[in-house]
């Protein structure tokens, strides 16, 4: 196993708790698959933004790498940038976030959470727990994935008596939620049911709803499974009684089937989505990882 | 910063030794020597004037002695002991306290709290408004002004900011005052109450020194005159000894007799502007005048009585009400552009702020105005800018020691003729000139009316707005007098007197007013 | 003797002019009101202002600090930054259990926080004074470097307070209320008064407003230019340091993210109050006035139902340029 | 207001320094690749170094209209909100295929590209000439608002430019070369000496010069101050279209990040550059060398593996400072 390979991670910086988590887990994994083969060089980079991204991959292209592994901040944009990595002849793993067109042009390999299905999962837990729930919804950011997540949402509560009150955006930053959910509890006399779509947020809209003292909202159903929010499942915290699963740590496992494209005689293609688990009271401690800054 | 109070000032020093004394004092700026080997004294109770030719380096003696700069060469001594002076506040605790020539206040600040600025008067930790208050109001009356102390700066005239500063400055505990140029943005009435200040100080012991182009106020207040040229001491003599015509003549090193030019009246003129119930608002009332071919009209009146405003309001720099006829057509400027396009310039009385850029070199600010005349295709000719500026520094007379020196660098009169050279780019037909002698030498002076009266033989018609009425009489041929936004009157030939235009001025008598 | 009679009327005309621009935010403030009630009914209950008025403290509060730089002729960007690292200072020592009791834990993280940020405004001080660095480039450039000590403080991931007994002891600092007057109100009138009584009447506001008026006047007028400067850097670090004490019991939690792009709210509200970015005019009241208008305009667009999600940024730009455009018409008047 | 701005010593010194001032950055730059050098050998790479200077070419044409803004004494913090919606617009546009062959769609975008960029930045200018408020707000209005109205257009999503056909025949625009120097780099220095051209040698170059400077002054010699001042803001809005066209061959889509803090970054490029925030100097050269700069500092830390990933902010903001200490320290001898 002497065989030298280099592997360049390129993945949006820390700028909130989910995208840490990702660092957290590539710098993990890296750290697990270089002492496993000692040929084995992983650089893992950040970058801010699109634009900074696709800056990253040429710098990454100039050290020589034989395989990239991408999670880009915005996919669409960086579709140019990983196909001059990929002519070059390295082996491309893209991870979580799909461009319009994700087909063998772009990449080997795709290993993704599945974003409508994080909404549909939740906007199925709501349908069935709770038919003629009035809702409001925190979104994040105004970009691709959040559409997605929100289209899945959607159309998982199509036909149904659930009724969206009002959508607007938490912009993924936990004072933000807080705000917006202050206005959501000033402006509606009765919400029985929160979908803030991301762990982060929830820690706004909880504080919100505590400090309104008011008990007609049934349950907050956040995402992406931050060992607090998990915490909360695990301990049978009311508001939080389940958690969507959108896990980081899928940068780990997209380095490792990577990985194993150049060390184990599997070729390794195609694409991997990861289910977008529903964590209950029943299931949450397998998903409970209390080392991690997420 | 209250140490220049813990220095209270000695009382009236009956010792003939000098107070301060300069020895052999030399200032280089870069390669350039301004000032070489300067020496000279001053004694308490004594007024020390100081004049000379505008460059002569006056103002830079007068830094180095109130510790705005540091001599290259030379020492400087304070009651017989060696002194190095490395700020102005070292100076201030030491009792040398100096009127800047230019206007040092923060503009966002009221009155009072200029007045009081860095020696604020208070409790610990608090300022005491109401206090401080009382004492600007109280220290510019003693000027002979009425100025409120709750104004904000930023909104005086430049006469009233100069009286602030002088209100401020003699504030300060002080044994030895500096006053570079304190009158020349005021008008005579506002100046004799300051000589009137100044001959008071001085009895009561304080050591003065004065400085002004005007000779006449030297020669009413000094004891002692020291002429610099060129940065050389050239004369230094007891006031006695010298009238104003020796003073010129030790300055500019000929002969100035005669300071105005002649020039003929001409009987019947051809109207050229007709400004008929003109209002700038605030500022200027209904005010109508006419203007011939040839033409050089006086604007005489107080500080503050409007003229600089209704002129702006007539070139389109102010919002203005009325009619204005050039050559017969109604025009109207809705900005300066409309009016510069019909041949009208006006000369701001506030050069370095409204003049010149001060950081840019000389060719940029002659040809600012005019680069339309020196751009070839898109490109600005460069060798032709500079071919026009070699042309002003001869017309005019400018005396820069580089042709790349920024405007900021020359002495305040070749500022002026900088400014005179950018606008005459334009050949303007009617020139309105604000305060054109402001601040500049007798030899200048001569100049800049010889100018003056050389483009009105050429046909271009000329308002001069002046505070020094002998120079109005001097070279116009007619003269209005404004009186609180107002046209008070106008004088015309022999009625042309410093009386007459007081009386029409103040509204009061002359006796009255004097 | 002639007086200079003739000069009253334009100072008369001066001092109403000043009222009135001092005047102007608190009428676009009333404004606002007028529309709010008019867009939701329950904008104008009791409980909706009072909230808007809290969440508004953060800003209100570092904007206070923001108007002593901008007066004295600064401007500090990396106010944002500097909360998100404050905070998680002040969080990890509260997470460090240095002292035995909660309480006592929390009157050391006050002291802690308030040296924190004093040293953090003094950095930015010395930064511009010293190094003679444009305040605009040189606070960019602190502003990444506390970010991304914070980013590296948390490895990329949430610094949260531990201790659920510090958390209960300390949470009425945001949430309590005296006399039905939530505790970041009158954190923000005290403040802002305290703020206004030294930029007003005290020798050090008065050299505040003397240097950024005119730096070579107050050099010559024996203050001393840079130390003025420094003072008021570290001024604003305080108010950072009081706006971090109020953020932490809020969510117990700080990131990366956390104060992104607050130092342009604070620099809105200081301009929106009325005070010049230009320096030498500062303009307390107004501020906090600016502060209140930012956040209420947030809280109606989210009250109010015509405006999509999608539109809200395009909007709040907006009404931040007609709220200038009012305020400069009835200036000017 | 008469000042004693003869007395500064900048004044005094400034013009035998010019030319040191002008080099500095261009030394900074120089110490950088020598850096660059030992932290990774690949760096010093002509495929690298055309790589750096090639993307830094965003950044450095809208520089090139921001220099203009802030030597006429204005500033736009909208330009990176400017990017996305007039990328977006132009995508939009090329996919809406109102023309027919992929040729003469693409001449068409161009045209609609520089229209609308010259139309966002006459906005700008209207804005802060006419209603009178400070660039700042003004600017930080319209950030809002573009950015809003990108938002808006894309629905939350993102904006893709679909047709492959366009896509492939536009490709080089980004992605080709010329003699071995890639397009971007040839947009760049032709961009940089139209500035030049504009900024030294034409009458509205002086005029900008001379506004920036001194308004008062420029105001009585008849230069028409507001007309000057918005033709800045509309050359910016053209670099910006510039900018947009060599950013949608090498992204192909846009949303609502698009462009995010770039205004921060162009703003900082000027200044490193040499021109000073209060107006009345332009170097565009030092500008572009500035970009340049930026670039690098951002390529070492990827090409170097010593600095912790979280630790880039701060560090950037480091030697930005220190940039700027180089320069004053270079500018004072
Ligand atoms: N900061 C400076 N740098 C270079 N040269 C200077 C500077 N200040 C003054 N000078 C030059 O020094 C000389 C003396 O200037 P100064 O201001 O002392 O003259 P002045 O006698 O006061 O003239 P005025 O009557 O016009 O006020 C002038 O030639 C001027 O250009
Ligand atoms: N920016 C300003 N805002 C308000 N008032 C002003 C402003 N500038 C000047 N004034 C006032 O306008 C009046 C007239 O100004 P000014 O003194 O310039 O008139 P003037 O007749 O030209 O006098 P002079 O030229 O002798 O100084 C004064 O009362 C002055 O206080
Ligand atoms: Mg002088
Ligand atoms: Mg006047």
């Amino acid at each position: 196993e002497d065989k030298k390979v280099t592997i360049g991670v390129s993945i949006p910086a820390a700028d909130h708790g989910w995208t840490a988590g990702i660092v957290f887990h590539a710098e993990r994994v890296a750290k697990l698959l270089m002492a496993e083969h000692p040929g084995l060089n992983v650089i893992v980079k950040t970058s801010p933004d699109a634009a900074t991204q696709a800056n990253a991959v040429q710098d990454l292209a100039v050290q020589g790498i034989d395989a990239l592994v991408i999670l880009p901040s915005d996919p669409d944009p960086l579709v140019n940038a990983i196909k001059e990595v990929k002519d070059k002849g390295a082996f491309v793993t893209l991870v979580d976030r799909a461009p319009s067109s994700n087909d063998n042009s772009v990449r080997d390999l795709y290993v993704a959470g599945n974003n409508p299905a994080l909404g549909a999962v939740a906007g199925q837990y709501i349908k069935e727990k709770s038919p003629d729930a009035q809702v409001v919804v925190i979104r994040g950011l105004p970009i691709p994935i959040d559409q997605q997540r929100q289209d899945g949402f959607d159309q998982a509560i199509a036909g149904s008596n659930v009724k969206v009150l009002e959508k607007q955006f938490g912009n993924w930053n936990r004072d933000d939620a807080f705000k917006v959910m202050q206005d959501y509890l000033t402006k509606y006399p009765k919400i029985d049911v929160v979908w803030c779509q991301d762990d982060d947020m929830a820690v706004g809209v909880l504080q919100a709803i505590e400090q309104a003292k008011r008990t007609d909202i049934q349950y907050v159903v956040a995402g992406a499974g931050s060992k607090d929010m998990i915490k909360k499942v695990m301990d049978g915290d009311k508001l939080i009684p389940v958690d969507v699963l959108y896990p980081p740590a899928m940068i780990g496992t997209a380095l490792q089937l990577t990985a194993a494209n150049f060390y184990d005689q599997v070729p390794v293609r195609g694409s991997f989505i990861l289910d977008a688990t529903l964590v209950t009271k029943d299931n949450a401690k397998d998903f409970y990882f209390p080392e991690s800054p997420f | 910063m209250n140490a220049a109070a813990s220095h209270p000032p000695t009382g009236p020093s009956k010792s003939d030794a000098p107070v301060l004394q300069a020895v052999g004092l030399s200032k280089s700026f870069g390669p350039v020597e301004v000032l070489k080997d300067i020496s000279l004294e001053v004694r308490a109770g004594e007024v020390h004037a100081i004049i000379g030719e505008n460059g002569a380096g006056k103002s830079t003696l007068m830094k180095l002695l109130a510790g705005h700069l540091q001599p290259s060469r030379g020492e400087l001594h304070i009651d017989g002991e060696t002194v190095t002076l490395a700020d102005p506040v070292e100076a201030e605790r030491r009792g040398i306290v100096l009127v800047h020539q230019e206007i040092l206040l923060a503009p966002d600040l009221t009155v009072a709290q200029n007045v009081y600025l860095g020696r604020e008067v208070g409790n610990g930790l608090t300022v005491d408004d109401r206090l401080m208050n009382e004492g600007a109001r109280r220290a510019v009356r003693d000027l002979g002004a009425e100025i409120d102390p709750t104004v904000v700066v930023g909104r005086l005239s430049i006469a009233q900011r100069q009286l602030v500063q002088i209100a401020r400055v003699l504030l300060v505990p002080h044994r030895v005052v500096i006053f570079d140029e304190p009158t020349a943005s005021l008008t005579p009435v506002e100046a004799e109450a300051l000589l009137k200040v100044i001959a008071e100080i001085r009895t009561k012991g304080t050591a003065v020194l004065y400085i002004s182009h005007r000779l006449q106020e030297v020669k009413q207040i000094a004891d002692r005159v020291t002429v610099l040229r060129d940065g050389r001491l050239v004369a230094s003599r007891q006031a006695a000894e010298l009238q104003p015509v020796d003073m010129a003549m030790l300055m500019v090193g000929r002969d100035v007799a005669k300071l105005y030019p002649d020039h003929q009246t001409a009987a019947a003129r051809q109207t050229v502007l007709e400004v008929e119930d003109f209002s700038v608002p605030g500022f200027a009332q209904h005010a109508s005048f006419k203007l011939g071919r040839g033409e050089i009209l006086g604007f005489a009146g107080l500080v503050g009585a409007g003229r600089t405003e209704l002129m702006e309001g007539i070139v389109g720099l102010r919002h203005g009400r009325g009619t204005i006829r050039l050559n017969g057509t109604p025009v109207h400027f809705p900005n300066v552009d409309a009016s510069l396009k019909a041949g009208i310039v006006y000369l701001s009385e506030d050069r370095k702020g409204k003049g010149l850029l001060l950081a840019k070199d000389l060719r940029t600010n002659l040809t600012l105005a005019s680069l339309g005349r020196f751009v070839r295709g898109l490109l600005i000719d460069k060798g032709k800018e500079t071919a026009a500026l070699d042309k002003a520094i001869a017309d005019f007379d400018i005396r820069a020691r580089r042709k790349d020196m920024l405007a900021g660098q020359l002495s305040g009169g070749n500022q002026q003729k900088l400014l005179l050279a950018k606008m005459m780019l334009l050949d303007p037909s009617i020139i309105i000139i604000d305060e054109p002698t402001r601040g500049i030498d007798i030899g200048t002076k001569e100049q800049i009316y010889k100018f003056i009266a050389k483009l009105a033989s050429e046909g271009r018609s000329i308002i001069v707005v002046s505070s020094e009425m002998q120079e109005l009489i001097g070279i116009c041929d007619r003269i209005v007098v404004m009186r609180s936004a107002h046209i008070a009157g106008e004088v015309a030939g022999n009625e042309m007197t410093e009386d007459r235009i007081v009386v029409l001025a103040t509204g009061v008598k002359s006796e009255e007013a004097a | 003797m002639t007086d200079l009679a003739a000069n009253k009327p334009s100072a008369r005309i001066s001092w109403r002019n000043i009222d009135l621009a001092a005047v102007a935010p608190f009428v676009a403030l009333a404004l606002l009101l007028v529309l709010g009630a008019f867009a939701n009914p329950n904008f104008i209950s009791i409980d909706n202002l009072l909230n808007v008025l809290t969440r508004s403290a953060f800003i209100a509060i570092i904007a206070v600090g923001a108007t002593f730089v901008i007066s004295s002729g600064g401007l500090d960007l990396s106010v944002g930054s500097m909360v998100a690292f404050v905070a998680s200072l002040t969080i990890m020592f509260l997470n460090s259990g240095a002292f035995a009791g909660p309480g006592a834990m929390l009157a050391a993280a006050v002291v802690v926080a308030i040296l924190i940020g004093a040293a953090c405004g003094l950095a930015n001080g010395l930064i511009t004074t010293l190094g003679r660095i444009e305040p605009f480039i040189a606070t960019l450039g602190t502003m990444g470097i506390y970010r991304g000590l914070t980013t590296w403080l948390s490895q990329g991931g949430a610094i949260t307070l531990r201790s659920p007994d510090i958390q209960s002891l300390y949470r009425p600092a945001y949430f309590g209320s005296v006399l039905g007057v939530p505790v970041p109100i009158i954190v923000i009138v005290a403040t802002a008064a305290l703020g206004a009584f030294v930029l007003y009447r005290t020798r050090y506001g008065r050299h505040v407003l003397a240097v950024g008026s005119n730096e070579d006047v107050a050099r010559y007028s024996g203050i001393p230019v840079s130390r003025v400067r420094t003072l008021a850097y570290v001024i604003q670090g305080l108010c950072v340091a009081v706006t971090c004490l109020l953020y932490i019991p809020r969510l117990g939690s700080t990131s990366a993210t956390t104060g992104l792009m607050w130092e342009l709210q604070a620099i809105t509200a200081v301009v929106i109050g009325g005070t010049a970015l230009r320096g030498g005019v500062g303009r307390i009241w107004g501020t906090v006035c600016g502060a209140f208008i930012l956040e209420i305009v947030g809280n109606i667009m989210l009250l109010s139902n015509f405006v999509s999600e999608y539109l809200i940024g395009a909007i709040q730009g907006a009404i931040i340029i007609v709220a200038m455009l009012v305020q400069r018409s009835l200036a000017r008047r």
